[in-house]
């Protein structure tokens, strides 16, 4: 486990039309995948990714539905232009912007999110891990104290 | 005892402390001073007439310190071990060492005793370094210190120009001095003409006497939100003042640790209850709290002021509040408005 | 600058005496060293104590959000602070006709750090003028060229005139050249990943969380920040890399598309920590994305308030983000 | 210059363990958890020390510390018991916590009832919702045999805003029985199966018009119901030295170092929070 890249994954509860998709990500997710379900993205607060990266992500996935297939109507455009913006601004500062990935789906995607997941993960790894804003991996991970 | 250390073996003579003691001494961080271990490269920062911008009350009461652990398997919480190091702090100004003896009657005194900041204590010696020329901003002579004033000091150097005079104040400081050549009645008496300029060279910046009894009949008056009108509510004069040690507990719950960290009356949430009534809801009630706590309440503690005059929040204060000023208008406003009618 | 504040004190003693404004939102004169005072005049008397010099350091449109709305506000504003006003106007802080904007076309503001590195703390008095500033210190009196006391915002400055006053004092000045703010975060850009993050791990962990910054920033009004919730408690509130990485990013983070550049968060700093090259990173960004600046005009919603379905072009199918 | 480098750290809670855990209200907003000692030693420390109207702080790691009055009084048996109003993230966690689940204390704190001052005298206890429980201690402690014959006529009125909000039903139910003691509740809104006192605790107070002679009024609610209590206590001739409140205010350390409880030169966990409102009106108004 410890090999592999750590990755949040914050999924939107409605972006995965197939039931099998669902049941994949709910119960079948790799471990080093660290699953977060929102109601949607537009209720993705940087600090939640900010969180996720403080807490030693190596990557980030953010999947959510194509515009005017969101459930909430405009959630998915507000959370890309905060959210990318947010991506860039990381970057900005170090966090390389290759660790963050937006999945938007289509209705009729079928099993994309694990082809995109394991595509994310060889990116990752291909990165290697991302230490520099890593300050709050929790102890029982081996985490710095302060 | 008197000693006397010309200025270019005052490195070698800290090298020789580093042998025992781990030494602290201002120098040079971007464009303040700060209290840094000594090294052999270090370049001191003694001329500055101003302390150190970030007080040396933390280096006895860090801003940010886990004080209790977490045991997961027993789900209880075990307290960190707090170990004693020897330590010099070198070249501390008077205001800022008596501010530590006034932390002292907090943390040090009564019961409920604070064993880390006990611990840092007991090992550590305070070397001071007086000032000949106190700044625009500093009114140690209205608070009852002074340029060189000793309280809290272990030894107190006054800078005679090419040489400093080293007047011994404690026992367990003897040995830091042994091998110095003992000053001579003339450098004596210089050193006690550059004391006495360097106290008057300050005038009182307000009227200490009566101030507290004034204060307390003004604390419901309206002088206090004039006073604080501009006030951002920020913190900056709490945590760069060498005597504010109010503090707030929390659980940093993935460090396992329940950290201690600096708090200010400044801030809303400081008072915020959880009925979310706050018996000071405005900066007025806060700027009086911190006025009134230095000098009324702290009084009624320990009979001292909880003030030294350093100036730090009058230098840094982003809108221009001085107290020296606030506490001015504070007593005015008393003797007009509370004896007109 | 005598001759600025007297235009201001009189427009002041119009606007009070006249009732037109329930008070005057500028500076008056100094008590610590360097620092004028920003001040709520509400009669005419009081108008003696206004000054205005290039040391009036604080945006005053950072007091605007202590007002109730029905408050009748006449206010001091130089560039900055008139595209704040907007800003918070357009956020429904304050409805625009209850304000009167006094315009001065600023030039530029004196960075309290920079006179004390070449004059000392000991400063008696001071004396601004327009291109020297003249400094009493114990010993000795100095004439500083003003230019180069600038603070470093205003040295990038590119609206220095007031944009939508109600009145302007003294004469519109030249913009600013765009390039100046750009060239700062592409230079910041060019360096590698890992200087990038040292120089913000080495700016971020000087914080000593006093929030100066935040008190000092206009946009800055929320009754509750972030770093105050306890339920979840998503930042450490100690002066942990981990707390002071938090609050940094999400600070400036907050300021996207709403801050003006007008760089009161650096000169409120009591640690001398930079901060404007993250806002201004975000507001190039906002610029080259959505060619918004904030402040320009006080209708214009701010990009993340603003998203339409014509998005949709970046969202791409299957595949990295644009 | 301080001398004993390491005493003590005040703020390492003792361990405890939930003992006991069960609603006090049917809206389940509060809830009676009464905790045991892990360590006999602790137990032994605490009721030296303990007195009625003392609380503690009770550490539920992860989310922090709650001070909370104790409502139990030491003959009762070797725990302690906290009534919590469900309210933030920590009385949210105590009101999760299940009976054997560990977590800490720290107390008791604060001075407690002048028991030895109010010897002979009557004793008027006048509580209102969750704060009532320091008053049920009292009262416990009081109506113990050997305590009782130190105190003269005892009255105890009780006013909660429904009758699903009264705290210790079936114990206070039992006092309506007892012949040394005069028992009064009242609830604000009248309720078919309600046949006591109907109103608000200040009204109630003046209709039951306690004597003044020889007596000690000590009172314990919401700000709202202190602020008009007083002042009727006032009115119906209690000097201010015998009438006493118990304050809260926002508290972090508990034992007077934090700095944040204080009504002018007095700390409420210190020097309170059990003040007589002589002491108060010396003080400034800063609550």
């Amino acid at each position: 486990m410890d090999n592999k890249p750590k990755i949040a994954f914050f999924q939107c509860q409605w972006c995965l039309y197939a039931p099998e998709d669902q049941e994949w990500v709910d119960s079948r997710l790799p471990e080093n995948i660290h699953l977060i379900k929102v109601p949607c993205t537009g209720r993705i607060d940087p600090l939640f990714v900010l969180n996720a990266v403080q807490g030693g992500a190596d990557g980030v996935v953010i999947s959510g539905c194509l515009p005017e297939k969101c459930h909430f109507k405009e959630g998915n455009l507000a959370a890309r232009r905060q959210l990318v913006e947010f991506t860039s601004f990381l970057d900005y500062i170090g966090y390389d912007q290759e660790r963050v990935r937006f999945v938007w789906l289509d209705l009729q995607d079928r099993g994309r999110i694990q082809r995109e997941l394991a595509d994310f993960e060889s990116q990752i790894s291909r990165l290697g891990p991302a230490e520099s804003l890593a300050t709050r991996v929790p102890l029982s991970e081996g985490g710095a104290n302060d | 005892m008197k000693y006397i250390l010309p200025k270019h073996e005052l490195n070698a003579l800290l090298e020789r402390w580093s042998a025992e003691y781990a030494v602290l001494a201002p120098q040079k961080a971007g464009a303040y001073s700060e209290f840094l271990p000594f090294t052999a490269q270090s370049e001191l920062c003694l001329e500055e007439p101003h302390n150190t911008r970030y007080p040396p009350k933390a280096l006895f009461f860090p801003q940010s310190e886990a004080i209790l652990k977490y045991k997961r398997n027993l789900g209880q919480l075990e307290s960190i071990e707090a170990v004693p190091q020897k330590r010099v702090i070198f070249g501390i100004r008077p205001c800022d060492a008596k501010a530590v003896t006034l932390l002292d009657t907090v943390f040090a005194e009564g019961d409920n005793q604070d064993p880390f900041w006990l611990a840092r204590r007991a090992e550590t010696l305070l070397i001071g370094l007086g000032c000949n020329e106190p700044g625009a901003t500093c009114f140690c002579t209205s608070t009852e210190s002074g340029p060189f004033h000793t309280d809290g000091l272990d030894a107190l150097l006054t800078d005679l120009g090419g040489e400093y005079l080293i007047e011994l104040l404690s026992e367990r400081a003897a040995g830091l001095f042994s091998g110095l050549e003992s000053a001579s009645s003339a450098q004596q008496e210089n050193a006690q003409a550059v004391q006495t300029a360097a106290e008057q060279a300050l005038p009182k910046a307000f009227e200490l006497d009566g101030l507290k009894d004034k204060l307390d009949r003004v604390f419901d008056q309206d002088v206090w939100a004039q006073l604080s009108e501009s006030c951002l509510g920020c913190g900056i004069c709490t945590f760069l003042c060498p005597t504010c040690f109010c503090f707030d507990l929390v659980d940093e719950a993935q460090r396992d640790t329940r950290v201690r960290n600096w708090d200010t009356c400044m801030f809303r949430v400081y008072s915020l209850e959880a009925s979310a009534h706050n018996p000071r809801p405005t900066r007025k009630e806060r700027t009086r709290q911190r006025l009134m706590h230095k000098y009324s309440y702290w009084w009624e503690h320990a009979g001292k002021l909880g003030c030294t005059g350093c100036g730090r929040c009058v230098r840094y204060c982003p809108v221009g509040l001085d107290i020296r000023a606030m506490l001015r208008k504070a007593s005015a406003y008393e003797s007009e408005a509370l004896h007109a009618n | 600058m005598t001759e600025m504040e007297a235009k201001i004190r009189t427009e002041a003693a119009r606007l009070l005496s006249e009732g037109l404004v329930d008070v005057v939102v500028a500076f008056r004169k100094e008590d610590a060293p360097l620092r004028p005072q920003p001040a709520f005049f509400t009669n005419v008397e009081d108008l003696e104590n206004l000054v205005y010099n290039g040391l009036c350091a604080n945006n005053l449109a950072n007091y605007l959000t202590r007002f109730p709305q029905e408050t009748r506000i006449g206010m001091l504003v130089r560039g900055c602070e008139n595209r704040s006003v907007n800003a918070l106007v357009v956020e429904k802080q304050h409805s625009r006709q209850n304000l009167y904007l006094i315009g001065i076309p600023c030039t530029g503001i004196i960075d309290w750090r920079k006179v004390v590195a070449l004059t000392g703390e000991d400063i008696l008095t001071y004396e601004d003028s327009a291109h020297t500033l003249t400094v009493r210190a114990r010993h000795q009196t100095f004439a500083l060229p003003r230019q180069e006391l600038l603070h470093s915002s205003c040295l990038r400055c590119v609206h220095p005139n007031p944009l939508s006053a109600d009145i302007v004092l003294g004469e519109m000045l030249p913009e600013g050249d765009p390039a100046l703010i750009r060239e700062r975060v592409e230079s910041f850009e060019a360096l590698t990943r890992s200087e990038r993050t040292a120089y913000f791990k080495q700016e971020a962990e000087r914080c000593i969380r006093c929030y100066a910054c935040r008190e000092a920033c206009p946009m800055c009004y929320c009754e509750e920040c972030f770093v105050d919730h306890n339920a979840p408690r998503w930042t450490e509130s100690g002066t942990t890399p981990a707390g002071t990485h938090a609050w940094h990013i999400i600070r400036a983070f907050h300021q996207t598309g709403r801050c003006t550049s007008c760089g009161a968060c650096e000169r409120a700093c009591p640690m001398d920590i930079q901060m404007t090259y993250l806002t201004d990173k975000l507001g190039k960004d906002m610029w080259d994305s959505y060619q918004f600046a904030a402040g320009m005009d006080d209708q214009t919603q701010p990009p993340f308030a603003s998203f339409t379905l014509d998005d949709k072009k970046h969202f791409q199918v299957g595949g990295k983000q644009s | 210059m301080p001398t004993n480098p390491s005493p003590r750290n005040p703020y390492q809670p003792t361990p405890m363990r939930v003992l006991r855990a069960y609603y006090e209200s049917t809206d389940r907003s509060l809830k009676t958890l009464e905790l045991s000692f892990e360590n006999h030693a602790d137990s032994q420390a605490f009721f030296k020390k303990f007195n009625p109207g003392q609380f503690c702080q009770l550490s539920v790691f992860g989310k922090g510390e709650s001070p909370l009055g104790v409502a139990s009084a030491a003959w009762e048996g070797d725990f302690v018991r906290f009534t919590i109003q469900r309210m933030g993230s920590v009385t949210k966690a105590l009101h999760d916590l299940k009976p054997g689940d560990p977590l800490g204390m720290r107390g008791p704190l604060g001075n407690g009832f002048p028991l030895a001052d109010w010897k002979g005298k009557n004793l008027v206890i006048i509580g209102g919702g969750c704060a009532f429980s320091t008053l049920y201690a009292l009262t416990k402690h009081v109506q113990h045999p050997q305590n009782r014959p130190d105190f003269g006529q005892l009255v105890v009125i009780y006013g909660a805003r429904s009758s699903g909000l009264c705290m210790y039903k079936h114990d206070i139910q039992s006092w309506y029985q007892r012949d040394d003691m005069e028992v009064h509740q009242a609830i604000d809104v009248p309720e078919e199966t309600w046949d006591h006192h109907v109103g608000y605790v200040p009204d109630v107070v003046k209709q039951i018009a306690p004597s003044p002679a020889n007596a000690v009024a000590i009172v314990c609610g919401p700000p709202i119901m202190t602020k008009f209590t007083l002042p009727a206590l006032v009115s119906l001739g209690f000097p201010p030295e015998t009438i006493f409140t118990s304050l809260e205010k926002r508290m972090k350390c508990g034992i007077g170092k934090c700095g944040r409880c204080n009504i002018g030169s007095k700390y409420i966990c210190k020097d309170g929070p059990v003040f007589s409102l002589a002491e108060l009106n010396a003080l400034p108004a800063d609550i």
